[in-house]
């Protein structure tokens, strides 16, 4: 059975799911109870799974993380909710240094199943800190799996499929798509389901490879959309898992068609356009008719919302890096 | 202490019915009572009724669609117009995001924050020039800031006379569960720094109601660093401005820090984009109504006869015009050009930002009719 | 609270001349008092001379460039047996990078903490097994994760009872600035965890003496976060474990959590890196030798008549061979094949890495007369 | 003048002229007074410039840069010391979201010159947290520069730039080269020294480029050295200045030699070397005959001391890759 949802509600589903699945899973977070959280993601939840499962916490996403850390050493696996991307920073050091490596610390003997639930992106016309794109912070740090879902059927399944990973996973949310509807298969199974650690070709293509993952998938396939309708064929993969990469497929494509052009909010300095860029083209060093071109956030601040248009990577800035690429 | 004072928790000057209490003592015997002219006391009023009007407008501007966001005031006027007037002129403030009546004190344009709710900027002022910091977002953050300057104002020697400066750290009552809060809490104390954390303790933070944040009441979360806390009722202009003053004045003497919780209330929702009926009921807000900050000063104002209902009349009406000439403003605010968005990154430029610069307007010029 | 008892700031059951109190009580009045077995009695003696000697162990392995660093608990010794023996055997206990005392409490092999400090793994243990969570360098972290973990025994209904469990989390009079620890008192007060603070206040942290961390007694900090705290000697490991035992108790019946300041005094360096003759003079510590905690114990069980020379000399005798085993295995520990480096990364590891840990393997072979 | 000091003394020597020249110059952090901090790096400072400019601060590392912001708009030119690079995650919070984001928020009209001071790398045989190189972290924020010092000679000079800088200067010191020695010129002045947003040639060569900063010149220099024994001339360039990027020494060079290779402690994946290699072959694409390959750590967290010589990139690695490019 399929049914059409909103990427929001997909992810309450796939939580609901996943709390009814295994009594350890435990949500915390700011406001996700009663209200359930500012963006409704745990809408419900609390009334029907108890204060016990569904907890609102102190305002401090250090003591949101770091809790979660001693529950899971008890046995349970939390998921922490941070209510906007630009507010996860508090909780910067539990993160890195704690969750990303105490399984390593302790040789595998502490495993801690906990998934960081993370808003992210802009273009919801939003004040500053509530459109931050920090994934890169997180694929750069060892002992943290990092993904992002960007349909309503991924979210479902992603989502469940993080809870019952045993590794850290730092899950973003592209916070602008909430509200994007998608067929979402609820009969599949979680060792069915796609792996949650594989990136996929959303649209296949012959004449250049666009990479995109969260909020700019579709604007990915938007732009290969028009580009159809100037008869040029846009192979467009959704990366998913941001650490570890799934390049295979990519390397794939870019043998056939030489040309890569990966697309994020997030500024480019540094961001996974870069290690992608590195990475493609020292496997495709010979079948790269262009630079791999990263079309991304510039390397500001995230600015004020009336600006956010023009800062963010758009159909058109996609289709102009493409352009760039047949042009060198 | 004033010997044989009873020290209550609650400091208070105003009841809810509007009449006197002429001293009151705070939980450590500290005394307070205050006594204004009658224009200074009309004057409360007509801040506390001109705020609430440009509070009210923002929540209309966004609903029209003209602000993204509005974080409303309403209800905490006293707390806010009771600490703000009782700044000095070189004292420093370092607001939240919700502190609009703490601006309009300081004299601030009230359209100043206009810019970061509309989205036009980020809320850009001069801080310096303002004797105001910027609004803070991230929660707390802005308390360990307000700490360093007034170590700063201890190390410029402004500490000890009349004249010295004091620093006001605005927070919420959710804000003082963040480390960086405790963190300033150790530092102002460890220091000395002249600094009062002035806590609008406004029951919820969000959804979160405080006993989310604390089991016993907030007022008493500083002496364990150090320094005391006073709790003052936050509807009660008269009051909330004699303890702030009170406690402004003892770190500008090189007192060292205080930690004052205005117990208030938010009438309203957290910002435009909440719901409070999800989480609280109907029959709490309407007890609070009842101690509306507003509706106790008219009443004393009334029963001392200070003032009548022309001057109510009048106020009202000043307050609209104000809300009028600040409405045309925000509508008038220009959007601002896209290249901006590289300015101001780094003072001085840097060379990788000019060439993301140059190579974005020749791509906007590329469209035709380019947006620029 | 025992009514007509004086309440004193620090709780003390042994005089530093050995002389017992009988009762004592905290600043809140809770008496305490102790009555052990004889054998019990030189049990903690034998406790402390073990743990010193092995200890000093690791300061001599370091100088002879065996150890990369090691961290002493000279001084220190009563208040980790104190509060290691009152654990019972269900408790979780979560240290700092300094308790091997309190490992040895545990009945954790004294080799464990040699892993991290020879540099040969991260002090690897399997915190379940035995009840004790790993060492942590980042200060304060560990008492989040102590504050779950205890969040956690509530939630599994096992507080209430005597069986219940509950956790101890240690950390320095340094740790208690950390914005972490703020919010670990935030968070287990609200939650009324299962969770005592055990904080070694050892008026230094590295140079730093303890009044760059607060102004009034540290055992103050938690009163205003909604739960007790007390002082207690903490060169005194009768008073420390009265205190702790009781802390303990209240939280495994859902009494919620006790912050525990056991004042002592690190009488060694911070670590065999630091030179603390930069920072601190001889008269302090000459001052705190008469204070010692072993030698106080001494002193009660010769007074008390309940050990003679024979004991103590066979206690230093054990405590030397025990030392001497632990020499031998750390020489024994072997250093890790470079290829571990990749294990443990991730539960089931990971494509990226797997392809490192091949290629590295590769490369390593490619040298003639390969290090592996 | 020129003295030979050790790059630790050179520190101390730049401090003390930056303290000597500007009142609002004071030091913040932990231990830095009596003890002079835990490398003695700012040994006899407090003693000469008083409690009051060289501060002994709580510990908590979001007090430290927190109040330096606050410091930094009552005008003073704070410099905060992080003890170890591992301790710098709780002031995350503070760095990216207030320091990186003030001056743009406020349209420029506050500045925030504060220098935050962090011993990085491995090679000292310590524990866990004090062998980072979080230095990707910093580079990736819009709003902070990044520059790491490598010699004494730069030491000395970088620090006092990067106080008389109006920037937020992350300031990277290399710590297991503390004791090396090299030649400072005392004669020169701020405005004479060499940039300090400028790469460095400090070995010219011929048949490949070699990156490095920080520890790794070193490393990488001693590369060239073996490299020349063997007939192989290496170019290499120390990049000094992480954010911006100054790569046009950089284009030049691999132009000529049509092999890069990027030298850096820090994990591999979205470290420097992905955003040099992706800049590189964007602007290099029809020199390079090899891709830009990287020599890095590898994607684990530190491991313990008895395993970091494995970890560390060293001159075998550096020759291995060189070697690659060569065999592309
Ligand atoms: C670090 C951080 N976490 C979360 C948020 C989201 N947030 C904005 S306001 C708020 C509640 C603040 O409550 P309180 O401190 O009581 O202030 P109030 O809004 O009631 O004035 C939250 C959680 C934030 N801005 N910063
Ligand atoms: C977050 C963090 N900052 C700095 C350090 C470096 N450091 C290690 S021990 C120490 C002092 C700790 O003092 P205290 O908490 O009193 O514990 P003690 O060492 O005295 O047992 C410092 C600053 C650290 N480990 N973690
Ligand atoms: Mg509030
Ligand atoms: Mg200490």
């Amino acid at each position: 059975m399929t049914e059409t949802m909103s990427l929001g509600k997909a992810i309450n589903a796939g939580l609901r799911k996943a709390l009814d699945r295994d009594p350890k899973v435990i949500l915390m977070g700011e406001d996700i109870g009663k209200l359930g959280g500012v963006f409704r993601i745990t809408d419900g939840l609390q009334k029907d799974f108890g204060e016990d499962r569904v907890i609102d916490t102190p305002l401090a996403e250090s003591g949101i993380v770091g809790t979660a850390v001693g529950l899971a050493m008890r046995g349970y696996r939390p998921v922490c909710e941070i209510q906007f991307d630009g507010f996860v920073y508090p909780a910067y050091d539990q993160i890195v240094s704690q969750v990303a490596k105490i399984h390593f610390r302790s040789q595998g003997r502490v495993r801690l199943p906990i998934v960081i639930r993370i808003p992210f992106g802009g273009g919801i016309g939003a004040v500053e800190h509530h459109s931050e794109s920090p994934e890169a912070y997180f694929a750069h740090t060892a002992g943290l799996k990092v993904v992002a879902c960007a349909t309503a059927g991924d979210a479902y399944w992603m989502i469940q499929q993080a809870i019952a990973s045993d590794d850290p996973v730092i899950f973003f949310e592209p916070k602008r798509r909430y509200w994007d509807k998608g067929e979402v298969d609820l009969d599949s199974s979680l060792s069915e389901a796609y792996p949650l650690h594989a990136s996929r070709v959303v649209r296949p293509g012959t004449d250049a490879t666009v990479l995109a993952y969260g909020p700019m998938v579709r604007t990915a396939l938007d732009a290969a959309a028009a580009a159809a309708e100037e008869g040029r064929s846009l192979e467009v993969i959704d990366l998913r898992s941001l650490s570890p990469l799934d390049l295979d497929p990519v390397y794939g494509s870019v043998r056939r068609t030489g040309r890569c052009v990966v697309v994020h909010e997030a500024p480019g300095n540094l961001g996974l356009g870069a290690e992608i860029a590195a990475r493609v083209t020292e496997e495709c060093f010979y079948s790269l008719e262009a630079p791999v071109l990263r079309v991304a956030g510039f390397d500001t601040p995230y600015p004020p919302a009336r600006l956010e248009e023009a800062y963010l990577p758009d159909l058109d800035r996609v289709l102009d890096a493409v352009d760039r690429t047949f042009g060198w | 202490m004033a010997k044989g004072a009873p020290p209550t928790e609650l400091v208070q000057l105003l009841t809810p019915d509007g009449d006197r209490i002429e001293r009151a003592y705070d939980s450590s015997g500290t005394e307070y009572s205050i006594d204004l002219t009658d224009d200074e006391y009309r004057g409360l009023y007509r801040d506390l009724v001109v705020v609430r009007r440009l509070d009210a407008e923002g929540t209309a501007l966004q609903r029209q669609g003209e602000l993204g966001i509005w974080a409303s005031l309403l209800g905490q006027e006293a707390a806010q117009i009771g600490s703000g007037r009782a700044l000095r002129p070189q004292d420093m403030a370092f607001p939240t995001y919700r502190e609009h009546g703490v601006l309009y004190c300081r004299g601030i344009d009230p359209i100043m924050p206009f810019g970061l709710f509309r989205g036009v900027d980020h809320g850009a002022w001069d801080p310096a020039e303002l004797r105001c910091s910027m609004y803070t977002i991230v929660i707390g953050a802005q308390t360990l800031h307000a700490t360093g300057y007034a170590m700063g104002i201890a190390k410029d020697g402004k500490v000890g006379s009349d004249d010295g400066e004091a620093v006001i750290a605005y927070l919420g009552d959710g804000a003082t569960s963040q480390g960086d809060v405790s963190e300033a809490f150790v530092w102002s104390s460890v220091f000395h720094a002249p600094v009062v954390f002035f806590c609008q303790n406004n029951q919820y933070a969000i959804s979160e109601p405080i006993e989310r944040q604390t089991r016993v009441p907030l007022y008493q979360r500083s002496a364990g660093f150090g320094f005391p806390g006073v709790r003052v009722d936050g509807n009660d202009v008269l009051a909330t401005y004699a303890v702030t003053r009170t406690a402004l004045d003892n770190a500008r003497h090189g007192q060292g820090p205080t930690f004052i919780e205005a117990y208030t209330y938010r009438m309203g929702a957290h910002t435009t984009n909440d719901d409070p009926s999800r989480y609280r009921i109907a029959s709490e807000v309407e007890a609070w109504q009842a101690k509306d900050p507003i509706a106790r000063m008219r009443a004393f104002l009334t029963k001392q006869q200070l003032a009548d209902d022309d001057f109510f009349a009048e106020v009202e009406d000043e307050a609209k015009q104000v809300a009028l000439r600040l409405r045309e403003r925000v509508l008038a605010m220009p959007d601002p050009d896209p290249l901006q968005i590289f300015d101001h990154v780094y003072p001085h430029g840097s060379p990788e930002l000019d060439a993301q610069r140059d190579q974005y307007a020749k791509y906007l010029d590329s469209f035709e009719g380019s947006l620029r």
